[in-house]
């Protein structure tokens, strides 16, 4: 007997059987139902379109619509300056500026090949970390909104909030820094900052218990994301998964560690992996606590940079910025681990222009959530949300 | 069945960690937040409580580095064009004209003490267009550019977003571009009368007028 | 170019000498349909020159037991506009087996070229291939759902080309704006 | 003061009163609850939830409209009167309109049974209890009618799971109320307040005189939540998975007439709980010796005022409750209520029997 599944969406079923007689076998009339989740809808993060085709509450396929936040940013890489590119980074990765922007600048100073003073790389970690505590925080308080619970979110907000403005006083702005520069920082920070940072730790560490007991431990929350779209880890791998995502799946896998840049091998942290203990690995809640335990380490590292940081009298950070940035000819493929995994820019220079003949970025939430097709078969409906949510998006930085 | 009943006792356990942690906050609920700045020494002591901020009465202080809405001092500005050229939105447009010999001392020097060379009579920044990344005022020669900390700049009109800084009224722009294509044409006949005498002098080459960029209009 | 080559040829860093390493045995096993080694200590890559074996070259790299490129970490679409050729060029790593990484670039005809698609082999390649095709306009053979995905479905033009000129109006809104 | 003749003496006299053969003193007795659901869900259900929740967020809430925002509602009203009433061209017209008020009629519809205090009550049936967990019920169809009848994919969705929820935690419900019920030996309202009036105050409350008591208490306040769709059972409007579920479609006063049903039965389920279990009117202060605590605090006026802040207490929880805690999958729902809530209903049903019988 061969099932014939051209059918399939009108529960009609057409068996052919072994002497070749075909059988049209039709179920009670139901019918799947199409429902577009998005552009508008609260828990798609942003503009994300999910054409769902449904079994009732059962999610039979849901083929995600990108592109409705798409900017140009590869087209118009290519009509500025190198330096210019930088707050264009901010607005890929709006979450985690910080990050994007460093990733961009290590790409590009492979590519010149200049020696960063030493001040400049811990400026960067710190800032780097903080911003990836921030990022976490909106992914964890979003995702207690995706599953009802409000209270968590505000939390968040509030200590990110703090976040916000430690690195508003350093950079000038709160959420697109262009802090970080091509060989350098635009900025040396003030006099207080080391000591203000020291108790955000202090200040922030018991909030990260009451979000924890507050919202990860809470059975509610853990029941609806254990076991909740799982994803093997050589699946992740072959969907090019990177950060928590790739971590929740169980591979120790941190570009910090596996391909370190700045001063990261220098510092001590773990690389937070689920151990199938508290959640299944691989599971929403396994990627939701991962994020949350990545909060612990960035304050270690924090504590850490904190530590170490060079004083230096009258500190220049543009010391070493060229004062014309025109890499010679070549290509480079540079990437960082940020908050929502690897960001890479494939960057192409002719050696005469100052401006890129390409620049590609390699955005972490585009390829995570290319997966989303796969993960979301046979799900329910708050499930699917419960998926999306743990996938952490930004939409800026899907369709860049 | 020991899970079924181990499932109610966490849920309950854990339902009730949550409770208290909020009615803890409900009850914190007296406190307020103040509103020193992170610049603040004390600004640690103070983030406990209820942490709105009610806006137009009360704001979050903006450090004094800041970077928001674009200012140009045009005493000092010496109409270099850099900032637009630096601008990756081009929200800046400058129109110079050079200033003739006997109006340098009227045109006057930057606080810097540098003579200035241009009468800047368009200096415009579309503030609604401009997406303070700060390019132009790490570009400026003579730091007259810059980003004050003034965060609230709304207005009901997009026109109103675009900030004249220019230092010439229309009218005496035009005397200006006169008085200027007056001395070039004495210039040129001096030179023509070198030139026939045999001397070239070398031609300083005349500033180009800076690009209109399409979306000038409000509006867009 | 060979300048840079040159210099990288002598002083060879160690990431540069494991990818080299990889090569070695892609060459060995594929001969003339794989470009001689670009070992630049920036981003060191070959080129499949026979574009037909590319999915069978994918299929090798990431099966063999001394390679293992599971990864996919980027797939990035050029225009070589000189050439008169539109790449892709592919970063590989692999992820908890080696620590060699490589780049690969594969090239077609600027008109109606076509490259075999790698979906099957990574799925990291779907998206990007559609984005690929999105931007750049070459066809990836064998892919199971080429369609555009950052730009509206009715846009004409391939927008990251370099030769490309924005159509002047979509659904009656002025483009160039 | 809680003998029977005394019972029911203002609405008695209320609803005789005519003036020329029309019985304006029903209508009082029928717009007296009506005002209060008004004045409350005004007051307490809408400001008080969003500064309830505003302080457990460390929030200040609103802020803007009159001191501490208290005119904020007035404010909400206002504009909802001055939105369009939009009614979707491919909508079912009939059912669109419908809906709300069916929802709101049978939540309005339950005050009758409800004693405000000793002497007020709409209708002091014999069998009030079970008129009020069947006429709340009528808000499946209301909810079942604009979910169907908006078209939109998400209000049904929205209603077909709020069908669903409702229908089945009325089971556990009845059961734990049918507890009570066994307790006092009754289904009249007036009856359940009675026998547990006295000198001791909360003493004589059922839940403190009868050790099984607290078990059908919370059964019954867990599905009178899931009834109420208010969180963690809030899936028929789950936001951030149905956008706004059943009432996706609704615009101005259609849409506040939802709101209006809703804390009307959240006052509803949080007046029978105190009625069943916690005394309803009658004082929870005992007489100390001397100290006629009970006596001073027993009357209409102080039973009305008893009854209320029961009430108000049990919607302060189901507001914490809500600022709190996460929202349930549909089959977790399903799971509590037909494996954790219904047996452990028949357990205590059991109990209480046998507690009623040889105690």
């Amino acid at each position: 007997m061969q099932e014939l599944g051209k059918a399939e969406l009108n529960s009609t079923r057409i068996i052919r059987q072994d002497d070749n007689r075909v059988i049209i076998e039709k179920d009670l009339d139901t019918e799947y139902m199409v429902l577009s989740m998005g552009p508008q809808h609260p828990s798609t993060h942003g503009v994300l379109r999910l054409e769902c085709i449904t079994d009732g509450e059962v999610v039979v396929e849901a083929e995600p619509y990108l592109g409705y936040l798409h900017r140009c940013f590869e087209k118009y890489c290519e009509k500025i300056d190198y330096p210019a590119i930088v707050p264009y980074t901010d607005r890929m990765d709006y979450l985690a500026g910080m990050n994007t922007e460093l990733a961009y600048c290590i790409t590009v100073e492979k590519l010149l090949d200049i020696e960063i003073p030493r001040r400049v790389e811990f400026i960067r970690v710190i800032t780097a970390e903080l911003n990836r505590i921030a990022s976490h925080l909106v992914a964890i308080g979003t995702y207690g909104i995706d599953l009802g619970a409000f209270t968590p979110f505000l939390f968040c907000f509030r200590d990110r909030e703090i976040i916000l403005n430690l690195l508003e006083w350093i950079s000038g702005a709160r959420m697109l820094y262009n802090y970080v520069w091509i060989g350098g920082l635009s900025y040396d920070v003030p006099a207080d900052f080391k000591k203000r940072v020291d108790e955000f730790v202090s200040y922030f560490k018991p909030k990260v218990v009451e979000l924890r007991e507050l919202l990860t431990e809470n059975e509610i929350f853990v029941k609806r994301t254990k076991g909740i779209g799982i994803m093997p880890a050589e699946v992740a791998i072959n969907y090019g998964w990177s950060g928590p995502m790739l971590r929740g799946s169980g591979v120790k896998w941190d570009l910090r560690r596996n391909d370190p840049y700045s001063i990261y091998p220098e510092l001590e942290f773990d690389i937070p992996v689920p151990d199938g203990k508290f959640s299944d690995v691989g599971d929403s809640l396994s990627r939701h606590l991962v994020r949350a335990l990545e909060i612990d380490e960035s304050l270690k590292i924090i504590e850490q940079c904190l530590d170490k940081m060079p004083e230096v009298a009258g500190f220049d950070p543009r010391a070493v910025i060229p004062k014309r940035i025109r890499p010679k000819a070549g290509e480079v493929y540079g990437r960082a681990e940020n908050p929502r995994g690897e960001v890479g820019f494939y960057i192409v220079s002719d050696g005469k222009s100052t401006k890129p003949l390409r620049c590609k970025a390699r955005s972490s939430c585009f390829v995570n959530l290319s997966a989303m097709k796969d993960l979301s078969k046979g799900q329910l409906i708050p499930d699917l949300v419960a998926i999306i949510g743990s996938i952490d998006i930004v939409l800026g930085e899907v369709d860049r | 069945m020991s899970e079924y009943f181990s499932n109610i006792k966490t849920a309950t356990t854990t339902i009730a960690t949550g409770l208290t942690i909020t009615l803890r906050h409900f009850i914190n609920a007296v406190k307020r937040k103040g509103d020193a700045g992170i610049d603040d020494a004390d600004f640690f002591r103070q983030v406990d409580g209820l942490c709105t901020l009610q806006y137009p009465r009360e704001v979050m202080p903006t450090p004094a580095n800041a970077r928001y809405r674009l200012y140009n001092n045009i005493d000092d500005c010496i109409g270099c064009n850099q900032c637009d050229r630096a601008c990756p939105v081009e929200c800046i447009t400058i129109e110079t004209i050079k200033v003739t010999a006997d109006d340098l001392a009227i045109c006057g020097k930057t606080s810097g003490g540098q003579q200035k060379r241009m009468w800047v009579p368009v200096f415009d920044i579309d503030v609604a267009k401009c997406m303070t990344c700060g390019i132009c005022v790490s570009v400026c020669p003579t730091e007259c550019l810059v980003h004050t900390p003034v965060a609230d700049f709304s207005e009901f009109d997009v026109r109103n977003m675009v900030y004249h800084f220019g230092n010439l009224s229309k009218i005496e722009a035009q005397a200006k571009t006169k008085k200027l294509e007056e001395e070039k044409a004495a210039k040129a006949k001096a030179a023509e009368a070198a030139a026939a005498s045999g001397q070239a002098p070398v031609p300083k080459p005349a500033p180009k007028p800076a690009p209109k960029p399409a979306g000038d209009q409000a509006g867009e | 170019m060979d300048k840079a080559m040159e210099e990288a040829g002598n002083i060879m860093s160690a990431m540069v000498q494991e990818s080299k390493a990889a090569y070695d045995i892609i060459r060995e096993r594929f001969g003339e349909a794989v470009s001689e080694f670009d070992a630049n200590p920036t981003m060191p890559f070959f080129e499949v020159l026979d574009t037909a074996r590319w999915v069978d070259i994918a299929l090798f790299m990431r099966d063999d037991a001394r390679l293992k490129f599971n990864c996919m970490a980027c797939l990035s679409g050029v225009d070589y506009l000189e050439e008169g050729k539109l790449g892709i060029v592919c970063n590989f790593e692999s992820i908890g087996q080696y620590t060699h990484r490589i780049a690969v670039k594969v090239k077609c005809q600027r008109d109606g070229g076509s490259i075999p698609s790698v979906s099957c082999v990574w799925h990291t390649a779907n998206w990007h291939e559609r984005e690929a095709y999105d931007m750049y306009g070459m066809v990836f053979d064998g892919h199971p759902d080429l369609r555009r995905i950052l730009c509206p479905e009715d846009w004409t033009g391939f927008p990251l080309r370099k030769d490309y000129q924005v159509q002047e109006t979509y659904h009656g809104i002025k483009v160039p704006y | 003061m809680s003998s029977s003749p005394s019972l029911n003496t203002w609405s008695d006299a209320l609803s005789g009163f005519t003036i020329g053969g029309f019985p304006l003193g029903l209508i009082i007795v029928a717009a007296i609850p009506l005002v209060f659901i008004a004045l409350y869900a005004l007051t307490y259900g809408v400001y008080g939830e969003r500064k309830f929740s505003a302080f457990m967020q460390d929030r200040l809430g609103p802020m803007e409209v009159g001191p501490w925002g208290i005119l904020q509602t007035l404010a909400d009203i206002l504009k909802l009167l001055q939105k369009e009433d939009i009614v979707p061209t491919v909508a079912d017209k009939f059912l669109f309109v419908i809906g709300p008020l069916i929802m709101f009629v049978g939540s309005f519809l339950a005050f009758a049974v409800l004693p405000f205090g000793p002497a007020f009550i709409g209708a002091d049936l014999n069998v009030g209890l079970f008129y009020a967990v069947g006429i709340v019920a009528l808000e499946v169809v209301g909810i079942l009618a604009s979910g169907w009848g908006s078209n939109n994919k998400w209000a049904l969705y929205g209603a077909i799971r709020s069908v669903a929820q409702i229908v089945s935690y009325e089971i556990p419900a009845s059961i734990a109320l049918l507890c009570g019920a066994m307790m006092a030996g009754s289904l009249s309202m007036q009856h359940f307040n009675v026998v547990q009036s006295g000198p001791y105050g909360f003493m004589h409350f059922f839940l403190f005189r009868n050790p099984i008591a607290w078990l059908p208490f919370i059964i019954y306040f867990i599905a009178s939540l899931a009834e109420n769709n208010r969180a963690p059972f809030d899936i028929p409007e789950a936001e951030s998975e149905l956008v706004a579920g059943f009432f996706t479609e609704y615009t101005g006063m259609k849409f506040a007439m939802f709101f209006l049903a809703e804390y009307g039965s959240m006052f509803m389920v949080s007046a029978v709980l105190s009625i069943v279990f916690l005394g309803g009117w009658a004082s929870p202060l005992p007489n100390i010796g001397g100290l006629a605590l009970n006596t001073m605090t027993s009357g209409p006026v102080w039973g009305a005022i008893w009854i209320i802040l029961k009430g108000f207490f049990f919607i302060f929880v189901q507001m914490w409750l809500r600022w709190t805690l996460p929202r349930l999958r549909v089959d977790q729902l399903m799971y509590l209520c037909w494996k954790v809530l219904t047996p452990f209903a028949f357990i205590a049903f059991v109990l209480t029997a046998v507690w009623e019988i040889y105690m």
